[in-house]
């Protein structure tokens, strides 16, 4: 196999942790890759923690197990930081994208660890574009951003086909772009 | 006491002398007659402290049983055919909540097209479920196997289903002497029902909950646990029985002459008797056949199967019903004992639907495998000529 | 310990644990508890993780009532019938639908249950398909509110009627905005031998789209708009009814809601609207809702 | 890892309360205990519960436990006297 990306995502029941995913898996195809998103199948309700997963190639993907060793981490809550191990089997070069207030260096510092650590306040972002704190879209924007795995138009085309409602969509594309042009700005 | 009755009142009364807490009832030809004895001794006050419940359905004696059971109960129902698969939920769910209920299958052959005759394809497509599984050859042996269930069953060790298959027909409403048990003997080999977990107000438990991927396996791999120590603990009661009653209906499996065989019959159920009388009488013109009677199907007896099987040249499996597209079940499971061992193999299937089953049948297919006659392999005995007609 | 929760995994805003907790308290935890799969059995009952304070049992989704049947039939055999009430929690999937069945046999023999529908309306757990139980015009995933078709179509099934026909001794709605009746006719229930159905109307956040916010003024407004009335039968007679003070239009009700929301644009919407105002209407007639 | 234990037939009795699901929402509610009028609307409607009436200088008020406050609003909404307020946890204050 030649490349093969893996990208788990925490959220929680309701916040769209799944289409965070999907996005991504159609975005990625958009730019040629073979792709592959699912969720942790279980009974979850609203509140819930959630994982879901993605898997990108340039070769088609076989493999239907739980990404055990993610190149990704992507955290849509940060309240999940302290009831989900969100660090677990990620790649000793791997990348943790947290939606989380309060900065990179108080979050690497509660957590210990050597792993890149990036933040971004999405929650605060979502708000102010989408008007509520859904913050998937934003997520996604911020993991391209800060990994360039998938070319941003791609994933704004994606979004554009996501949602049915026009301005639903067009505000999100807005919100993924921000996200994105933040990231990219705090990784250089 | 000897006495000639019909094979649904031999079971009528072991289920009685069992001391059932509830019986769940619904009829269903050919099992009808069970219940119908048991609600008779319930009318008449003959049933104790037994409590005898009609259902609206197969599936709710099933959930009834179940309900009782949890709650703490010794509990009883009995079925055929299509009831018997109404219930299948239900019975792989109190497999599942290992719930020792006991039940007598009246085989039956499944629809469609509709036949109430015998034949097992009833029982033998929920042998997956986690049920023990016994097939009797006559009804004196189905009279004792009953108390028998209930203590093997209600071991803790154990604690799974137990289902006790009847020949319907053949044995339900066949007319006999049978040595009915008393309540004394009974008393003395089934002792009243301990449940480990019950339904309690003092000390409040969840019975039946949902386990996530990290616990499913566990449990499932644990009632496999249980059907492996049920072995031991059925071997243990079935010696008990006979030195309590003076029957001894053997163990997992009975061989007959299989030492030195050439040729061995294998089969459940009430075929076995002819099957039995036949090598017999073969053996007294010189023939070295034997017979090999399989009473647990599940627990599976595979070494059993093989020791009584492992000087056998030719091995004959008559099943009784199919598992279309595979082999017959009976068959797959005695080939599977036998691995690395090479007999010529014999699968046949008759008697379905209630399809009589002649001595000289048996003769005949005996004596075709044993002179080299018949091709090995899977077979048809019985079956008329016909063309499908797809118009 | 309390007897059912707290850390259960009911959505923020659920509706059916104040049910299930007012049932649980008003019998004073002296209940041995019976549940068919759904939302409640599995927010509710993972391995290692029970929620509940009193002797509890999930079996499957259509035999609950068949179950506690068994178990009340046992306590009898075993002499243990004054230990507890034996209650059923079943949602309206596996009340009006698929367990109607069993439900119908725990009635006809009179078992001494009593039995409580948490009606959500759809099959929630699994994500808001539609039950016997959904309203007409509600969109569920299996009836969703199409360019053609509004949602579903057809009328709730009326199981009131339908247990009160099997001639059980207590039968009755509630609804979880109104705690304290609903509790009173769970000790009401009690005080019956024999078989006794009561269904509370309990909002589902995600089903109906909806926040916790308005959890209880949704159930509220059921009933107020006649379309939930609550109504008390006792061996076979109507005995009391919760009298509306000036009875709201249906359209208040409908418009608090996302699975109603289409109703006010589709070509079809007001004729579904007002076929649900005549089932108030008619529901208000047939009880003497209005005070 | 240690054995894992397989109760047969059964699971535990009450276990839940060790799961602390107020980290759930993103608000808890909090009790004016001035207003308190210790009504018990809000025990009473509480889904979780979360909620329960205790002494506290002299006089009965309502206290939410944050270790299962889901945030749903619901104990804010059938408040007689306005004494629930919701506030945004810390962790997502813009």
């Amino acid at each position: 196999m030649g490349i093969l990306i893996e990208v788990r995502f925490h959220g929680r029941g309701g916040q769209g942790a799944v289409t965070a995913a999907d996005l991504l898996a159609v975005a990625g195809f958009k730019d040629g890759y073979y792709t592959l998103s699912f969720p942790m199948f279980g009974a979850e309700k609203r509140g819930t923690p959630v994982v879901s997963f993605l898997r990108v190639s340039d070769e088609p993907i076989v493999i239907r197990d739980e990404v055990k060793n993610p190149d990704y981490v992507v955290v849509m809550d940060p309240s999940l930081i302290d009831v989900v191990d969100v660090l677990a089997g990620i790649k000793e070069n791997g990348m943790l994208i947290v939606n989380y207030p309060k900065g990179a260096d108080e979050l690497r510092e509660k957590l210990n660890t050597d792993v890149k650590v990036y933040t971004i306040n999405a929650t605060k972002m979502a708000t102010e574009i989408l008007g509520r704190p859904i913050t998937n879209t934003a997520m996604v924007g911020a993991l391209v951003g800060a990994t360039e795995i998938i070319r941003i138009e791609s994933v704004e085309e994606a979004i554009m086909e996501f949602f049915e409602n026009k301005e639903i969509a067009e505000k999100n594309v807005q919100l993924v772009r921000k996200a994105y042009e933040y990231m990219k700005e705090v990784c250089g | 006491m000897r006495k000639v009755v019909r094979g649904f009142y031999a079971i009528a009364e072991a289920v009685r002398l069992s001391r059932p807490n509830v019986i769940a009832a619904y009829p269903i030809t050919p099992q009808t007659e069970i219940v119908e004895n048991l609600a008779e001794m319930y009318a008449n006050g003959e049933l104790g402290d037994t409590e005898y419940v009609t259902a609206e359905s197969e599936f709710g004696a099933a959930s009834m049983v179940l309900g009782a059971s949890a709650a703490g109960a010794r509990a009883f129902t009995a079925t055929s055919s299509q009831g018997l698969l109404l219930m299948t939920e239900v019975l792989y769910n109190a497999a599942g909540m290992r719930l020792p209920i006991v039940l007598v299958v009246a085989n039956r052959s499944v629809s469609a097209p509709l036949s109430i005759w015998n034949d097992i394809q009833d029982s033998i497509s929920i042998r997956d479920a986690g049920i023990i599984q016994l097939y009797v050859e006559s009804n004196q042996e189905a009279h004792d196997m009953i108390p028998l269930a209930f203590k093997v069953a209600e071991n803790r060790d154990v604690l799974l289903p137990f289902m006790v298959c009847v020949d319907g027909f053949k044995l339900t409403h066949a007319y006999e002497p049978v040595d009915l048990l008393d309540q004394e003997t009974v008393d003395k080999f089934l002792p009243p029902y301990e449940p480990v977990v019950k339904l309690d107000i003092e000390k409040p438990a969840a019975l039946g909950c949902y386990a996530p991927p990290p616990y499913y396996m566990e449990f499932r791999v644990a009632m496999e646990m249980a059907m492996e120590r049920a072995r031991e603990v059925m071997l243990k009661e079935f010696e008990e029985w006979y030195r309590l009653t003076g029957r001894d209906w053997g163990g997992y499996v009975v061989a007959e002459n299989c030492e030195d065989a050439e040729v061995v019959v294998v089969a459940m159920g009430s075929i076995v008797a002819l099957i039995r009388e036949v090598v017999k009488q073969m053996r007294k013109e010189g023939k070295k056949v034997g017979m090999l009677k399989i009473r647990t199907y599940r627990p599976f007896p595979h070494e059993e199967v093989r020791k009584a099987l492992k000087n056998a040249q030719k091995v004959v499996v008559i099943d009784r019903a199919l598992s279309i597209g595979a082999e017959p079940p009976l068959a797959a499971d005695v080939k599977s004992a036998l691995f690395g061992l090479s007999p010529e193999f014999h699968s046949v299937v008759m008697g379905l639907g209630g399809r009589d089953i002649p001595r000289e049948q048996i003769e005949k297919l005996i004596n075709d495998v044993l002179e080299g006659k018949a091709k090995p392999g899977k077979r048809f005995e019985g079956l008329y000529e016909f063309e499908e007609v797809i118009p | 310990m309390s007897l059912f929760g707290p850390g259960h995994g009911a959505c923020p805003g659920c509706g059916f644990p104040i049910a299930v907790r007012g049932a649980l308290e008003a019998l004073d935890g002296k209940v041995i508890a019976v549940n068919s799969t759904g939302c409640l059995e599995i927010v509710s009952s993972m391995y290692g993780r029970n929620t509940w304070g009193v002797p509890y049992i999930h079996s499957l989704f259509e035999n609950a009532g068949a179950v506690a049947a068994g178990i009340e039939t046992a306590l009898r055999a075993l002499k243990r019938d004054k230990e507890a009430h034996v209650v059923v929690f079943a949602g309206d999937g596996a009340t009006f639908d698929i367990g109607i069945g069993t439900l119908s046999g725990m009635m006809d023999r009179n078992h001494n249950v009593i039995y409580i529908c948490y009606d959500n309306e759809a099959y929630q757990n699994t994500g808001n398909q539609q039950s016997m139980a959904t309203p007409t015009g509600a969109a569920t995933t299996t009836t969703p509110a199409g360019k053609v078709i509004p949602g579903k179509m057809g009328r709730k099934k009326d199981m009131i009627s339908i247990a009160v026909a099997h001639g059980i001794p207590y039968v009755a709605s509630a609804s979880i905005a109104f705690p304290k009746d609903f509790q009173r006719k769970v000790k009401r229930a009690a005080e019956f031998e024999g078989a006794k159905y009561i269904q509370v109307h309990a909002p589902c956040v995600t089903g109906w789209g909806i926040d916790g916010k308005l959890t209880v003024e949704v159930a509220r407004l059921a009933v107020e708009t006649g379309l939930y009335p609550l109504v008390e039968y006792e061996n076979g007679k109507l005995v009391r009814v919760r009298k509306i003070k000036d009875r709201k239009p249906v359209e208040e009700y409908l418009k608090l809601q996302r699975r109603f929301r289409h109703l006010f644009k589709h070509p079809k919407g007001k004729e579904i609207i007002e076929e649900l105002q005549r089932v108030a209407d008619e529901n208000a007639r047939r009880y003497g809702l209005d005070a | 890892m240690s054995k894992m234990k397989l109760y047969i037939g059964a699971s535990n009795p009450a276990k839940t309360s060790q799961m602390k699901t107020g980290d759930w929402g993103t608000e808890w509610a909090y009790v004016d205990e001035e207003k308190c009028i210790a009504c018990g609307q809000c025990v009473t409607f509480c889904p979780e519960p979360a909620v329960e009436l205790v002494e506290k200088g002299g006089k009965k008020v309502a206290v939410v436990d944050h270790d299962y406050c889901k945030g749903c609003w619901v104990c804010y909404t059938v408040c007689p006297v306005e004494a629930i307020r919701m506030e945004t946890k810390d962790i997502y204050k813009l």
